[in-house]
């Protein structure tokens, strides 16, 4: 079992003529993700990666049986790609591009919350269920199929965090990389609940960063809603103040969004608080085996 | 990119709200163009609390002002040397606002934020009010709104209300994250004029603000010699006081490595993400960038490929060595395409490191 | 007992400065409407009927506890006004406004359905429950209680119906008058939804007219879902196809929106027609004795 | 109000829709500034079914044209005259698709309708494709779902989607009831280009667009002389063959009243609402617009006031008698402040009739 998706979903490419699209398509396939078909307007009726490119996700939708969109469209297209993915039914829509302008988010969201579709992102690396369908730009190898759920809004930091628990022959239920925007749609609380329901995840791992509230609201849904053990990591400890740490934008300004405040956050919730990723790896081998007594 | 007072200003105006009638001088001489006295004198500079500095003067006359003037062009605001001064007329104030848009995390999208006071310290002020534009829905409802909460009352619901329907075509037609009147004054007439004005334009927006091409380096002055490059060629770096030059992908994996070498007893020199998707040449800047710190004694690489392609990134560092054989070269380089990249740094005679806490306490006993 | 309105609904007056909503709100108290307070921005403070009058709707909530708003602000201020009202948790919004432009109403109506406030109107006399609480321009004094339940397109022609059933001592539950226009909020089907669950209303009648497919869709409604009698009455069937009928804009044009296919649809689903108004009494005072058997 | 071809074309191109560059004429002796050959001549009439009447024609070379362009100034169109004659290169068509934007009362909004064949008896058209904007919420997609409803495939579903992009903006910015694409036809290049358009303005709108200021008297063509005074002050009235003059307030109760009158045997002479709300000088308007026609031998006047006050129709009434104390006056006046009416109308020895049914009766046994 696994959260949000697993071998039966149905997954289709918006941009998978792009670059990125047809590399990440050929991945994707590679990991045995089951790719029905692309979409990219105007180029309807070719071939890519063996599948089908349609003009519309109506389209493309009604011929495949498509349950999950991942979109890899240019910035400034990806709300209107969005829109789309939402109007043609599709309930899981996992958008990778970077750089879509806050605005459009606020739109996509809104629109996102009023058909009740989930979307995982912006900019963010997608979801694994290891060993059984990666969406999204997760480098499969790293992961194994196991009990853990990992809920992060780093990409690089959940691939970390995967392999080293592969390293120490622990694999996950399912990873969300939720993704780092101010405004995300399945975020840590939404996240929390889904593995908290699944019967085959164990244990989760929260992986934080400075900025924003995120992390004490996740906390706060801890308290009253999670009986699994979750083990936290927040990365920034170290940042400057009033710094842009890296193209995510994570930023301490005001005195908000410290990584104390949010450790802090954590442990009040019981949640215990790795302070290196290898760390993580030792908390959950230490939970693991109080668990199966 | 956040625009000068000046430049704010002139977008305010583009939608309708008043300002006060300034012009916008280069050099001292060209105030004796003036001729309304009193007359306020502002540095346009882009870091903030310049009024307690000696940005702000007040003149009556023109040879006050010239000599005013003159001051003023050459005082630095830490470390921020005027391009220019704002003349405008001294205004009689009768009562200070303030008033901003901007996107919140908490409510998921924009929300008007005000206070009856205007000033500097505003972020810390308890009078902060707060009004959503649920789902970036706006109408002129929500302006008014936002007056009732301030205790506003009468004619001044609607002239508050009215400036906030301007504010959000401001915000919207040019992509902002903020839009700031600090203060909006009430003048001797009940008038509501914008005295100074903060805008910060998305970057990720300016692709399609064609009106704002070329303008991002000019508005970059706090960031240090290193940093201003990488980020007009979309590298984002923190320069630190450190020796460890620190090179990844991602934010979140790049803080987590700095916290790393802290924590192993390093110090970082910098923090440099180079982003998702960079190729051979991307890298490549970046590794220059890095290396251009005489400081830096080991470089320290982690690279998790995902959406970044682990051959570019070896290519990179192939072309790096074979121009800098004796650099500190300390790698770590998993994800997709690993193989054909442990190839091309085995040719290239580059040893790489498996795990990460490995990684980094090797560059820190370089660096030691 | 009654739909919608009753001696317990709080009301406030968005635009009660004006000439249209200072005269209604005097005649509406008049009538015992319980009218809590009005609403006029930049006017707060005043006194306007022996109410406060307010310069936002939240502060006229919070300040009378008012559970409905009646809108008689200018067309091109009405959209602002009405999500103003929705905004504040009004849970019932009659917008008396004539003039509106569609687009306006299109967003008016999408806001309305995302909250599930019910909104009466645009263009539309309101509603009114004789004896307890009127909202809107009805003449309250053609009216008599009882156990009708009325539903009109039009307004001058409910009071024509209010009336001539008074005069035949038959009285009313309520009427509610859903306006003209292309896109309005209470519709026929939502109205008759009501009555059907009303105690207190034995019978219902549903005033039409030419134009669009509403009543066509109302019969099929009935069909399955009243099981109260009703009567049903279509304005305009001599009038010349191609032509707008009044300031509401009734037309039939391409051949739909006839009287004819109007009629057919509402004896299909067991109503019975009328072909005068005053038929329309003659009709119910056949079906009440029946009832009372 | 329906645009002139001309003037929808120009809307069009403002928002960036292609039509052949065409130019407007309104003397023969202008085509011989027309340089392009061959070249079509339209008439600009504001009702449809020109071309069958011979409002188009094409012309090969400039005495053609020149000829052609006489014909047509001096040909009637049911009852319209062309004002003006649109000259336009004739273009090479490859293919014809039929597009609009226009509110739907079923899906209560805007929706996007469109044929793959375009042509004039396109209402009848069995292959009407719909895809709704759902609370008036427009994003490009929409216009390509349409292209792929519409069988079209590759880049024509690009073109297609952006020709609706642009379509809506000239639906939105203008407050347009209806906007239509009447052949949008594939040229020779494979390019799409508005060849025939509609436009109507939202009537109630026409405040808020002062672009069209002034213009609606000359877009109500199809109207009879009395009817289109009517309109010019605000009085809808329909004109009809019969003898009895009907003057009612709302839609529904003019329709009823109407009705009625046939229903008793009557033939109404026309029908006219004056709508909510009016005063005397408004009733006075409408009395004297109904009295106009000769053939009015008796005025059936049915008011219920609502948010019409009973004491200004009872002074219009008064009025009306004092000037034509002859005229037959059949009227029935409820509602609102009807007792003060009542004194009004006694003291001017009008009177009235309380049911409806006998008002009706009264009129119409006037009349025979």
């Amino acid at each position: 079992m696994s959260v949000l998706i697993n071998k039966d979903t149905k997954v289709i490419v918006q941009g998978i003529t792009g670059g990125m699209g047809k590399t990440h398509t050929e991945l994707m396939q590679a990991y045995g993700t089951n790719i029905v078909g692309g979409v990219t307007p105007g180029k309807g009726g070719q071939e890519v990666c063996g599948v089908p490119v349609f003009d519309s996700v109506s389209e493309a939708v009604e011929k495949t049986g498509a349950n999950c969109s991942v979109i890899f469209v240019p910035p400034y297209l990806a709300l209107d790609a969005a829109l789309e993915a939402i109007d043609a039914g599709v309930p899981l829509i996992s958008v990778i591009t970077e750089g879509l302008p806050p605005q459009d988010a606020v739109k996509l969201h809104a629109a996102a919350e009023k058909k009740g579709v989930l979307v995982n992102g912006p900019n963010c690396p997608g979801i694994i269920t290891p060993g059984e369908c990666l969406i999204g730009i997760h480098p499969g190898s790293i992961y194994m199929p196991g009990r853990v759920g990992l809920i992060s809004r780093s990409g690089t930091l959940t691939y970390e965090i995967g392999l080293g628990l592969k390293q120490a022959g622990i694999g996950l239920s399912t990873a969300v990389g939720i993704g780092g925007d101010p405004i995300i749609g399945i975020d840590q609380k939404i996240s929390l609940k889904l593995f908290e329901e699944d019967p085959d995840t164990d244990i989760i791992i929260l992986v934080g960063e400075i900025g924003g509230t995120a992390e004490e609201e996740a906390a706060e849904y801890i308290k009253t809603n999670i009986k699994k053990p979750v083990i936290g990591y927040i990365a920034g400890r170290t940042a400057p103040p009033g710094k842009r740490m890296g193209h995510a934008g994570a930023i301490i300004s005001g005195g908000k969004g410290t990584a104390e405040s949010k450790q802090k956050a954590f442990e009040a919730a019981g949640v215990q608080v790795a302070v290196t990723p290898s760390e993580i790896v030792e908390l959950v081998k230490q939970v693991l085996p109080a668990m199966s007594v | 990119m956040r625009l000068r007072e000046y430049e704010a200003k002139q977008l305010f105006r583009e939608s309708g709200i008043p300002t006060p009638e300034g012009k916008v001088i280069r050099y001292a001489e060209e105030i004796f163009a003036n001729k309304i006295y009193p007359c306020t004198l502002k540095t346009q500079v882009l870091t903030g609390g310049r009024g307690k500095l000696g940005g702000i003067q007040f003149a009556d006359d023109p040879n006050d002002a010239y000599k005013k003037a003159q001051d003023i062009f050459a005082l630095e605001i830490k470390g921020d040397m005027p391009e220019a001064i704002l003349v405008e007329p001294k205004v009689n104030i009768k009562r200070e606002i303030y008033v901003s848009i901007l996107i919140d995390r908490a409510y998921r999208g924009p929300i008007i934020m005000a206070a009856a006071e205007g000033g500097v310290e505003i972020e810390s002020s308890d009078s902060i009010q707060i009004v959503p534009i649920t789902g970036g829905n706006y109408s002129s409802y929500l302006g008014r709104k936002m007056a009732t909460q301030l205790g506003l009352t009468g004619k001044d619901v609607l002239k508050f209300g009215n400036i906030v329907n301007r504010l959000w075509d401001v915000y919207t037609k040019n992509d902002c994250d903020l839009v700031e009147i600090n203060p909006l004054i009430v003048d001797g007439d009940g008038n509501f004029v914008a005295l100074d004005g903060k805008i910060t334009i998305n970057e990720d927006s300016l692709g399609r603000q064609p009106r704002f091409d070329g303008m991002l380096g000019a508005h970059l002055t706090d960031l240090g010699e290193r940093e201003f490059k990488g980020k007009m060629c979309d590298l984002n770096i923190v320069e630190l006081e450190g020796n460890i030059g620190i090179l990844c992908n991602g934010a979140g994996l790049t803080m987590a490595t700095m916290d790393l070498v802290f924590h192993h007893g390093g110090k970082p020199s910098n923090f440099l993400d180079v982003g998702g998707g960079a190729n051979k040449d991307h890298v490549t800047r970046a590794l220059d960038l890095v290396a251009s710190d005489e400081e830096v004694k080991v470089l320290l690489v982690n690279i998790l490929g995902g959406i970044t392609d682990c051959v570019e990134v070896a290519n990179a560092l192939k072309h790096y060595k074979e121009i800098r054989p004796k650099a500190n070269l300390v790698v770590r380089l998993v994800g997709n395409n690993e193989e054909a990249a442990q190839k091309i740094m085995n040719d290239a005679g580059i040893t790489m490191t498996n795990v990460l806490d490995d990684a980094v306490k090797q560059a820190v006993a370089v660096a030691a």
